[in-house]
């Protein structure tokens, strides 16, 4: 039974945005500096953190009780589990795609959703389309597994525009990034 | 040119639906490979791009505290995306097609620091900031046609300004550069007249038309033709480039068409009421009738020559009252042929300039909030689409 | 029986808000360059407009007729015939007087209104207060002898923050100049 | 100060209503003199001035697209004014109630340009702008009570920053400068802790302890003591920086008090639904419960050690669902002592620090549409003020 792991998570991220470069190469296109640890400031969660939760399917959310796999314009779709903001498929973009003018952030914070046809757990980057003025359509917030700011990779309130040209908040896509 | 034509011949509805297209036949070779196989994770895909703009398009000024000009293809009732633009700023469309100008106002702070007045030129098929051409200062008021108005086939741009003396500052859009500030006083709403500059309205009831070539621009007035303060004419009215005709509406109903020129004609005006067969209305507060109003109160279609105005019954000095009917007149007949009933009032209407138009209407309110759009069949006034939260101010739509 | 005059509403005008000043001054504030005529082109109206309609207290519109004189923050309050915008008076200021932090632009639209108590129509300057974000309360529009933007000082969509420091639209107020 | 003192002694309402009956006896006089006299002109006024924020204040930010925190006094259900702030700020009261400090971030061009961030300071009695102080960053979130913070009676500011990595900007407002910035992995949401610098909860289950002052700062990091990720405590949690406190409140209403200092200690839990005589809740999606929730779902009372949650029935994941009644527990006591039911759902609570409090709702639905501001009394619950279109994100109030 899977079960829920963040750090497995954020590797798959890594793998999953950083392509080919090294977590140096990304931030130094963050236009971050490099000082002390950690290296890569996305996964702050430490591997102490020691709870492993029922997040199996079996354990199912309201939210993916009721989720359905046909329209993504809706907040119900079921890859939207955890996102907040307005939806980019309703903005010109698509589900995993950025309205015309807006850039996509290449980090982001993440969701683990069960997609209703075949009941397995994913994991969802809910990646900001960035550098255009709030979308404002089909505003989403659903809450499954989001957590506080403390741990900012799980929680959607945060504006993930970083390493992007500005840090203006357009809407938000839900990529899948594989099995949670 | 070529390039942006090429992207733009796959539309971003087209590539979407591709990109679908694509995503399922993936997936259904996966399912035929292994039935229980997860979903594969999703590609790495850029940023939507448009095609040049369609007649089916129009541009939605979404309002005063959220910007910017949100696209909708009237065909599809779908949002394609977003020119950006600051509070109060105008948007014009460049005929070749490949570039929105938006002429804005910016502080360096938000509300406060240094004021910045621009032209922001974006290009059509990415949508992404192609430059920034400063210019000496606009009118801040949005919600106006006629303060940004591009001629000379896209090659000018006049803007207006109010500072609060009234000027035209001329833009060369070519050259990326501000040129000259022309005084206007006492008129305003831009009218581009082909090869000699602009016409205005003015506040003495006579229409202004400015040689803008000349080293110190010459002014003429037109004799007064209609009261400025008494019955006003509407400053979104209708304009036809190709044909240099303008057609004005009065708060009281009276229709004016103008021939555009180093000297142009007016015409002898018309009631629309008498025009639809009920009664003239006239300026006393007390009486009752049908009245044109709202905010951009009248749509023209430059193919037909048809007026559709928004009006609604009240008295006199009501004239931002959104219109509970559409009036389709016939302007060169002076004949209302339709009037439309609107089950929400409307506050702004536009038409696409298509051979089969379609009316496009800000309403008062959508099942789900205070503004949304609604596209009717511009002949039959089926309705065609309701969208929800998407109204908003003035609507603007391609021209030929 | 008053007649509707522009002119004289702006010399009233002139002499309310400029007070000492010359015009010269109130340009200078305004960091105008002095070019040509127009001197103050706040009064773009010629005395050529000729039409003198009928605005007495005789032909009081829908909004005169229902107007009340007792409480500001409402949009039939009288003085409110020709506003557009949120009322300061909800907004931490008064019916003529600026909430906190906010400034009274030195020129304004204007409106003749009818006052319910003594029948008398009275000239309006509504003098919008800037330097502030949108107030967004009270948001009311009256129109009462409103005309078009080739007329601003009778139209209420402009942005009325000239010679202000900021001219960001905070609220508006309706200050009382004298009969009309 | 001494000045600012005085001014703000006369207060805007004071002012306000002295101005009323100044005009009033104005027109009286008038009125005796010749009855058929016009309205005298109004005075020329300058804006109206404030005293010094009181505890029965409540600064409301009015949320995303507009920005700004007005000021309501609890006591006429009144908006006093608005400390100007740009979207996603933050806002921190001087304790010596002469300035409000907001921590921005602002483009040179609205959506784009260069990013400026930065302290601005305001006059506590004019609203005017006093000073920025520039600072190299801070997180884009809002709607969090514990991002900006003031330490040492006010001459020290906090300012959290993700950028991705996560930092704490330190401050002095007293010299205007930006001192240093700490390297904070892992943890957010800062206390101060007299003495010794912050506090911040981290992912990892436990309590950070920062020593500023030392050259290199220390941080210390106490015992797990929850879970982040299965069982979170509510970033918007209650904090008495006098008797130098933190209730912290999770998901499932687990209830923990820490007393903060160089080594905190954390008291063992207790359950809210517990203390109520219900069911404890817990992290199964398909059990139902009484479970907190909200934007900012509690509010402390210092003066009698009540937190005041809002709380809804549902599942687990329900987090940020409004809550349709308010419980009043005594913390020290473990006992919810009054649920109030709320007839309209409410995303924030807020509560003034006064002997006797009110408790100040942002609440769904008013009559006029989606957001107004309820005004309650905290002891017996009454309603004393439904304040239409007033409600937004988080809420603050003066602090003893």
């Amino acid at each position: 039974m899977k079960t829920f792991n963040p750090d497995a998570m954020g590797e798959k991220l890594l793998r999953r945005f950083a392509g080919g470069t090294s977590r140096r190469g990304i931030l130094a296109r963050l236009g971050l500096a490099l000082v002390a640890a950690p290296v890569f400031p996305v996964l702050p969660v430490s591997r102490a953190s020691a709870a492993k939760p029922d997040r199996s399917p079996e354990a199912k959310t309201t939210f993916a009780r009721n989720a359905q796999s046909k329209d993504d314009t809706k907040c119900d779709y079921w890859r939207y589990c955890a996102i907040d903001g307005s939806l980019c498929s309703c903005c010109g973009g698509a589900v995993n795609r950025c309205p015309p003018g807006a850039e996509h952030s290449p980090v982001s914070w993440v969701g683990t959703c069960i997609n209703p046809d075949d009941g397995r757990a994913y994991l969802i980057a809910y990646r900001d389309c960035c550098g255009k003025a709030y979308c404002a359509k089909c505003n989403c917030d659903g809450t499954d597994r989001e957590t506080q700011l403390y741990v900012p990779q799980l929680n959607n309130d945060v504006i993930w525009c970083f390493g992007t040209t500005s840090m203006e908040y357009h809407c938000s896509t839900a990529v899948l990034v594989g099995t949670a | 040119m070529m390039k942006v034509q090429r992207k733009s011949s796959l539309s971003a509805r087209a590539r979407h639906s591709a990109a679908a297209v694509c995503a399922l036949a993936l997936l259904g070779s996966a399912n035929i490979a292994r039935a229980s196989d997860p979903l594969p994770s999703d590609p790495e895909l850029e940023a939507v791009t448009l095609s040049a703009p369609k007649p089916s398009w129009v541009f939605v000024e979404r309002g005063f505290v959220v910007p910017g000009n949100a696209i909708y293809d009237t065909d599809t009732g779908k949002m394609l995306g977003m020119v950006e633009a600051s509070t109060l700023s105008d948007l014009s469309i460049d005929p070749a097609g490949k570039a929105y100008y938006v002429s804005e106002s910016i502080w360096t702070k938000g509300w406060r620091g240094t004021r910045q007045d621009m032209i922001t030129v974006y290009d059509s098929a990415t949508l992404k900031l192609k430059n920034e051409i400063a210019i000496p200062g606009r009118i801040l008021i949005g919600g106006r046609k006629f303060n940004f108005v591009l001629a000379d086939e896209g090659k000018t741009a006049y803007v207006y300004n109010l500072d609060p003396a009234s000027s035209v500052n001329v833009v060369d859009l070519v050259k990326g550069k501000f040129v000259k500030k022309i005084e206007l006083a006492g008129c305003a709403s831009l009218m581009p007249v082909t090869g000699v500059g602009f016409s205005a309205l003015c506040s003495d009831g006579s229409l202004a038309t400015v040689k803008v070539a000349a080293a110190k621009p010459e002014i003429t007035r037109s004799a007064p033709f209609f009261s400025a303060t008494n019955d006003p004419i509407f400053d979104n009215f209708g304009y036809d480039g190709a044909k240099q005709q303008a057609v004005f509406l009065t708060y009281t109903g009276q229709v004016f068409t103008a021939k555009l020129g180093a000297t142009p004609t007016i015409s002898e005006p018309f009631s629309i009421q008498a025009a639809a067969g009920v009664s003239p209305a006239d300026t006393k507060p007390l009486d009752v009738h049908w009245y044109p109003g709202a905010r951009q109160g009248l749509a023209y279609h430059l193919g037909t020559g048809h007026a559709y105005v928004l009006m609604h019954t009240g008295e006199y000095w009501t004239h931002k009252e959104p219109g509970t009917e559409i009036w389709d007149l016939d302007v060169a007949a002076k004949k209302v042929v339709r009037r439309i009933p609107l089950e929400h009032p409307a506050s702004a209407i536009a038409i696409t300039q298509e051979a089969n138009p379609k009316l496009v209407l800000s309403t008062e309110r959508g099942e789900d909030g205070p503004s949304a759009l609604l596209i009717l069949d511009a002949k039959t006034g089926e309705q065609k689409f309701m969208l929800e939260n998407s109204g908003g101010g003035v609507m603007r739509t391609l021209e030929p």
